[in-house]
């Protein structure tokens, strides 16, 4: 009996809590709805606690940096912005949390997800409910589901074919290693297309290694593979996190000096608090995006993120202001109202899109256009790094 | 002396049915509140994952709280289910194929690709005691991981193609689509677990449980865990239980997986949903909800899986006040001092109300 | 034929022989002790006839079966059940279930059986259920069926133990010292229920033990081991009587 | 020569791990819990070191010894507000006390320090010692991890074996009540135990951030996890165990994947463990389990 009443008390316990939650939800549609018409409101998804922290907290701080900056300019069509992010620790189903969230809070654009994995879980669902979705840097092509999803990004391909083309072109190197992350699909998506093309351009692969989520913390035995084939040049589909291991491996432990040659995924590794950038020197990577651009929006962008939140940003920060400003032209474009349906806002939006043309911080000269498949169409930038900056190597 | 026998049974009986009504009950209350349109977005997509997590609750606790051997590789059993099953809709997709059938089968085969797992695994894992054996299940769960992540499997119109390289390895022809394709996992899976047949396996799953812990092998399965060389000396087949009670676990975890693979349209194996990460909170549910309790486990598995949830509104605290919460509650169910003193409050509540009844 | 014949049983641990050349004959509904003294090697000796360790050399053979390698559950199915110096019930069931645990061989049906209740399972758990009270019957814990095993006391639990031994339904019945721990009433009261068991049941027992009394008072035939080797045996009145036996007791 | 070089490259790793086993096995073998948030601890130690180093610009040296302090002192704070309340509670509930410890240091150190990457500055500053003619190069950083496993190791060793202290540890890890009743300070002696390795957990991040040198919240996650398999697979609660466990786990880490696959080396390092485990049960260095029947 003394048991049965403790079951009791759990489950009204839990009951309360169902209750405190579903009341907590219609609460929140409740406030939002006292104001709903006069403000557009937008959502973002994205890791904020967990491993990949570091990617969601950019985007979340870039995208506040473009939505202060549109919201004291008049707001687009002169509502102001919203916004709400929410943490998804970059996995699917805690992704697909995040965005019935929003859902509840009457969210009616998204930019999102930050990451590949959970956006292939979010984009049916924008897909299902016409909700307009421009994911900053979720760059496998897969998440392109349907006509309302797009990228501002590189898809993984584009940017494995590009390398390959850039090395090949530029007659870098011949032979090459490649050291990759085989359980990530940003990663894994690269290097394949990578893989495909150096071989058709006639580049020889002579080292092919991998590592894992689980065991990162050494390389010297990929980085030895890479020095025993001969390699010239070595290529690091991956972030700049394991990069920076990798070439202090290379450089200081083993003095073994090839030309790296990265992907947007390195850009960010100057940025690394006390990071020893002479590590660096003569770094390749091809990038839309660099920190210390002369480009005035760049250099204001750059001030103000550095100013609020103390750190220099990366690309992934600027995806994300450019993912905002997508939006806002778009919306300018089709001539959005905030009292209109998230529905009704995305299906204006996506027959705009295609029109539009963004200058964006990672646009360079061209700008940003998007297909109607949702791909956008910019042009990586090679950079070296020099003295502990990029320098264009055009 | 019958009689003694029939109010035991009855009070067995009158604890399943409180189980198996909480959860119909929570169910129906569900459906009305969805209907009515009152539950938001973010509950009513928790429902499938909620149901999700009781499964392998269960399962995990027949393991660990019935059989007394403590497994971190659950999430292994989960991803064989998720992956089998997965690969098997896609397999059908486009052969017109009835959906339902299609999902019914696919759960068979994911429930059983992890039952058969479990057996494999469970013959050499299950001669190792205590920690021991936690850490080798927790590396097999590692080691399936890792290999489907490294697994493509691809099909053209010559059948079936199979590389641990990559994509490009399986030399597919034009028309070939790869369908496990590493890293990436399978995508496109359509979406077929609903909040319906989340709680049918959920009873399920409760219901082969408790009539098996309430059966001769059950009962032999707890002999073994209370005290081993008994058992033994009293002719009770250690090897054959121990494999029988953690093959069924397996296999509940399976089916769990399938429902899993069945909810978002992608699946990888990542740490963070099949690492041992996951494994460890599955344990978390069963430790918390008490071992041997099939319907501690569910309470567990759902108030577990909510707080985060709930929590959204702390933005970056969210996880910090929730391993707060997880500190608390664990202090507050199992400290000795703490179980002592719910128990005298319990003891004057109850004797008030008794007061009050009379 | 004797029923339990044990010839020439060695086993060592680490260069130590904890028994050796170990020699044991009972008849049939015999009443046989095992008496020495601490660490002579007689609950070794219990463990080597079940199988819970393997002899270096020797025979065992109960009613003409070999049982030399056999495991531990082979073994309780030829027919030798135990009980053990330090109780080992199965704490967190109850004293019915302890006992229905012991008739699980007897009582046979499948997983299926038991998950789905097809009415075989019906059909064994009442039989099982009445024969199990009635084995509780025999020790008077019948009132008890429902305790919690870890909740009863001390020399319950000793019964208890006794009852789910005899439910395997042995041949022979080994019990390791099973008046420890009780006081002279109990002891007592032990005596007649040993008596009643094997007259009841018609059954063999083996039993180790340190109260003379209890060794005296029931055993028609016993043996005495120190240091791993037998001293003598035979006659219960002569072997104690035998001056090397109270020198091993009592010390020099 | 590549032989030798990658049997370098798992030493040096290996000892990390050994050193990280080290914490782990030694509260094992007395609290008799798997203290999984014994990683964390050591993130935190190298944050401090990295703060001390960075924003107070301390001695290295002086920052690793502000570091221990702290991380000892945290260890007995988290023994006493969380584990020693469980005192007498099911093991597995205080193993899920730890994991909620684990998440808590995360999710603060997420909080106080940010998600950013860090780059740590290796408290040693030397070339590699070179070797062969140039074909064999020796960071630094490996010699010094190598020596300071088997000094801490062998420091240890005596202090068990030899001090009052050690003794009373050897007590409660054969038999707490035993040792109670013959007048050991039992929550002493396991507050003594976190102390020591959540000291050693201090110098274990620091060694793992010099010789890999990124810093974030979960950077001692996974060297965690790895480090706690290497301490079953030398036997868990045996001293000299954690070391061989260690440093095999290491060895076979980098030769697994210098040589079968470098896609499944996280595969091959567990295949390995579990034929490991079922020949010997216990793990290399584990005392067989005897039960008395």
């Amino acid at each position: 009996m003394k048991k049965l009443l403790s079951v009791m008390m759990v489950m009204a316990f839990a009951l309360s809590m169902l209750a405190g939650c579903g009341g907590g939800a219609t609460e929140s549609t409740g406030a939002g709805s006292a104001d709903a018409g006069s403000v557009f409101r937008i959502g973002a998804i994205g890791p904020a606690t967990g491993a990949a922290a570091i990617y969601g907290s950019a985007v979340k701080n870039g995208a506040q940096i473009a939505i202060d900056e549109i919201n004291e300019n008049g707001g687009i069509n002169g509502a102001q912005i919203e916004y709400n992010f929410q943490d998804d620790v970059h996995d699917a189903e805690k992704s697909k949390n995040a965005y019935n969230t929003l859902k509840d809070w009457g969210m009616q654009m998204l930019l999102g997800t930050v990451t590949t994995t959970p956006c292939l879980s979010v984009a049916p669902l924008a897909v299902q409910d016409n909700t307009f979705m421009i994911t900053p840097s979720a760059s496998s092509p897969d998440v392109l589901v349907g006509p309302n999803v797009f990228q501002v990004c590189f898809t993984d391909p584009n940017q494995g074919s590009k390398s390959a083309e850039y090395i090949a072109e530029n007659k870098l190197a011949t032979k090459i290693g490649i050291i990759y992350n085989s359980a990530d699909v940003y990663s894994t998506g690269i290097k394949d297309k990578f893989v495909e093309e150096a071989k058709a351009k006639g580049l020889e692969i002579v080292s092919d290694e991998a590592f894992t989520e689980d065991s990162k913390t050494d390389f010297t035995t990929q980085l030895k593979a890479a020095q025993d084939g001969g390699a010239e040049l070595v290529f690091l589909p991956i972030y700049y996190q394991e990069a920076s291991i990798i070439l202090k491996q290379a450089k200081k432990d083993m003095g073994y000096s090839p030309i790296f040659f990265g992907v947007d995924g390195m850009d960010g590794i100057l940025t690394v608090e006390n990071f020893d950038t002479s590590l660096a020197e003569g770094v390749m990577l091809l990038t839309p995006f660099a920190a210390d651009s002369d480009d005035e929006a760049v250099q204001s962008f750059v001030q103000k993120y550095q100013e609020q939140y103390g750190d220099v940003p990366n690309q992934f920060a600027a995806d994300a202001y450019d993912g905002i400003y997508a939006i806002k032209e778009a919306a300018e474009k089709a001539g959005v109202t905030p009292d209109m349906s998230a529905q009704e806002i995305c299906d204006a939006m996506v027959a705009v899109m295609p029109e539009i043309n963004i200058k964006g911080l990672t646009g360079g000269d061209e700008g940003l256009q998007w297909s109607d498949t949702g791909e956008v169409n910019k042009q990586p930038k090679a950079v070296v790094i020099k003295d502990g900056k990029y320098e264009s190597m055009e | 002396m019958a009689k003694l026998n029939i109010k035991k049974m009855n009070k067995n009986f009158r604890g399943q049915l409180i189980t198996y009504a909480m959860v119909i009950i929570a169910f129906v209350v569900m459906q009305i509140l969805i209907a009515s349109g009152s539950v938001s977005y973010l509950l009513q997509g928790l429902m499938v994952p909620l149901c999700i997590y009781s499964i392998v609750a269960v399962g995990l606790n027949l393991c660990v709280g019935y059989l007394g051997e403590l497994s971190l590789g659950h999430a292994g059993f989960m991803c064989v289910g998720a992956f089998s099953s997965a690969f098997f809709t896609k397999c059908m997709l486009n052969t017109g194929m009835n959906e339902t059938v299609r999902f019914l089968l696919a759960l068979v085969i994911g429930t059983l690709t992890a039952a058969l797992f479990g057996y494999l695994i469970g013959i050499p894992v299950l001669r190792l005691r205590g920690d021991y054996l936690a850490i080798v299940t927790l590396a097999f769960g590692e080691i399936i991981k890792n290999v489907i992540n490294v697994l493509y499997i691809g099909r053209d119109s010559r059948g079936f193609h199979f590389s641990m390289k990559d994509a490009t390895a399986l030399g597919l022809e034009e028309d070939g689509e790869v369908i496990v394709n590493g890293a990436k996992g399978i995508m496109r899976i359509p979406s077929q677990s609903t909040f319906l047949i989340g709680v049918i396996l959920l009873l399920i799953a409760l219901f082969i449980c408790f009539q098996l812990v309430n059966s001769r092998s059950g009962r032999a399965i707890m002999a073994i865990r209370d005290n081993r060389i008994a058992a033994e000396s009293v002719g009770i087949n250690i090897t054959g239980y121990k494999l029988l009670a953690f093959t069924i676990s397996a296999a509940i975890a399976g089916a769990g997986g399938v429902l899993y693979a069945h909810n978002l349209a992608t699946l990888t194996a990542q740490p963070a949903n099949f690492g041992y990460n996951m494994s460890i909170m599955i344990l978390v549910f069963v430790v918390l909800g008490g071992m041997g309790s099939f319907r501690g486990s569910v309470i567990a598995a759902v108030l577990l899986t909510m707080i985060p949830e709930i929590l959204r509104g702390l933005a970056d605290y969210r996880m910090l006040i929730y391993s707060i919460i997880l500190i608390a509650m664990m202090l507050f169910n199992w400290s000795p001092k703490f179980v002592a003193f719910r128990q005298a409050q319990m003891e004057k509540l109850f004797g008030k109300k008794k007061k009050e009844a009379v | 034929m004797a029923l339990l014949e044990v010839r020439n049983l060695s086993i060592s641990f680490g260069g130590l022989k904890a028994v050796d050349s170990f020699e044991l004959q009972i008849e049939k509904n015999q009443l046989y002790g095992l008496i020495g003294p601490n660490g002579a090697g007689k609950t070794t000796v219990f463990n080597l006839l079940t199988g819970v360790y393997k002899p270096d050399e020797g025979y065992i053979g109960l009613d003409g079966v070999d049982l030399v390698g056999k495991r531990t559950i082979d073994i309780n199915q030829e027919g030798i059940a135990r009980t053990f110096q330090n109780i080992r019930l199965f704490g967190q069931q109850t004293v019915l279930d302890n006992v229905k645990i012991g008739l699980h061989h007897e009582y046979p049906y499948s997983t299926f059986t038991g998950i789905f209740r097809l009415p075989r399972y019906h059909k064994m758990e009442k039989a099982m259920n009445e024969k199990a009270l009635e084995l509780l019957d025999v020790f008077g814990m019948a009132d008890k069926a429902e305790y919690l095993s870890s909740n009863l006391p001390y020399g319950q639990q000793r019964k208890l133990e006794i009852a789910r031994a005899l439910a395997t339904n042995p041949k022979l019945l080994l019990l390791d010292e099973p008046a420890a721990g009780m006081n002279p009433n109990e002891t007592k009261e032990l005596m007649d229920t040993i008596r009643f068991v094997r007259d009841k049941f018609d059954m063999t027992i083996l039993l180790i033990e340190h109260d003379m009394n209890l060794v005296s008072g029931i055993c028609e035939e016993i043996t005495v081991l120190n240091f791993g080797q037998i001293l003598a045996s035979g006659e219960t009145k002569t072997v104690l009587k035998n001056p090397e036996v109270i020198k091993a007791y009592l010390g020099e | 020569m590549s032989f030798l070089s990658y049997l370098i490259n798992g030493l040096s790793l290996g000892s990390i791990y050994a050193i990280i086993a080290l914490g782990y096995t030694m509260v094992y073998g007395i609290a008799k819990m798997l203290n999984f948030a014994h990683g964390d601890v050591i993130m935190i130690g190298c944050y401090v070191v990295f703060t001390m180093t960075n924003s107070f610009h301390l001695d290295p040296l002086a920052s690793l010894g502000i570091a221990i302090v702290f991380c000892t002192v945290l260890g007995v704070c988290i023994e006493k507000i969380a584990y020693r309340p469980l005192r007498g509670a099911n093991a597995l509930a205080v193993l899920i006390t730890a994991i909620g410890v684990s998440y808590f240091l995360q999710n603060l150190a997420l909080i106080v320090f940010g998600s950013d990457t860090k780059s740590f500055t290796s408290i040693i500053e030397a070339e590699p010692l070179v070797l062969a003619g140039g074909k064999l190069k020796i960071p630094v950083i490996t010699i010094v991890t190598v020596l300071s496993c088997v000094v801490i190791m062998a420091a240890l060793m005596l202090f068990i074996n030899k001090s009052k202290a050690g003794q009373a540890m050897l007590a409660v890890s054969e038999d707490r009540d035993a040792a109670q009743l013959m007048g050991v300070n039992v929550n002493n002696t396991i507050s003594l135990t976190f102390a020591i390795g959540s000291g050693l957990a201090a110098i274990a991040g620091v060694l793992l951030c010099s010789a890999y040198p990124t810093l974030s919240p979960y950077t001692g996650a996974m060297p965690g996890i790895k480090a706690f398999t290497a301490a079953v697979f030398g036997g868990i609660g045996s001293i000299p165990g954690a070391f061989i466990g260690g440093i095999l786990l290491g060895v076979i880490e980098i030769m697994g994947r210098a040589y079968i696959s470098s896609q499944l080396s996280d595969a091959i390092v567990f295949a390995v463990l579990i034929i490991v485990l079922l020949v010997k049960p216990t793990g290399i260095l584990g005392r067989p389990i005897q039960e008395k029947v």
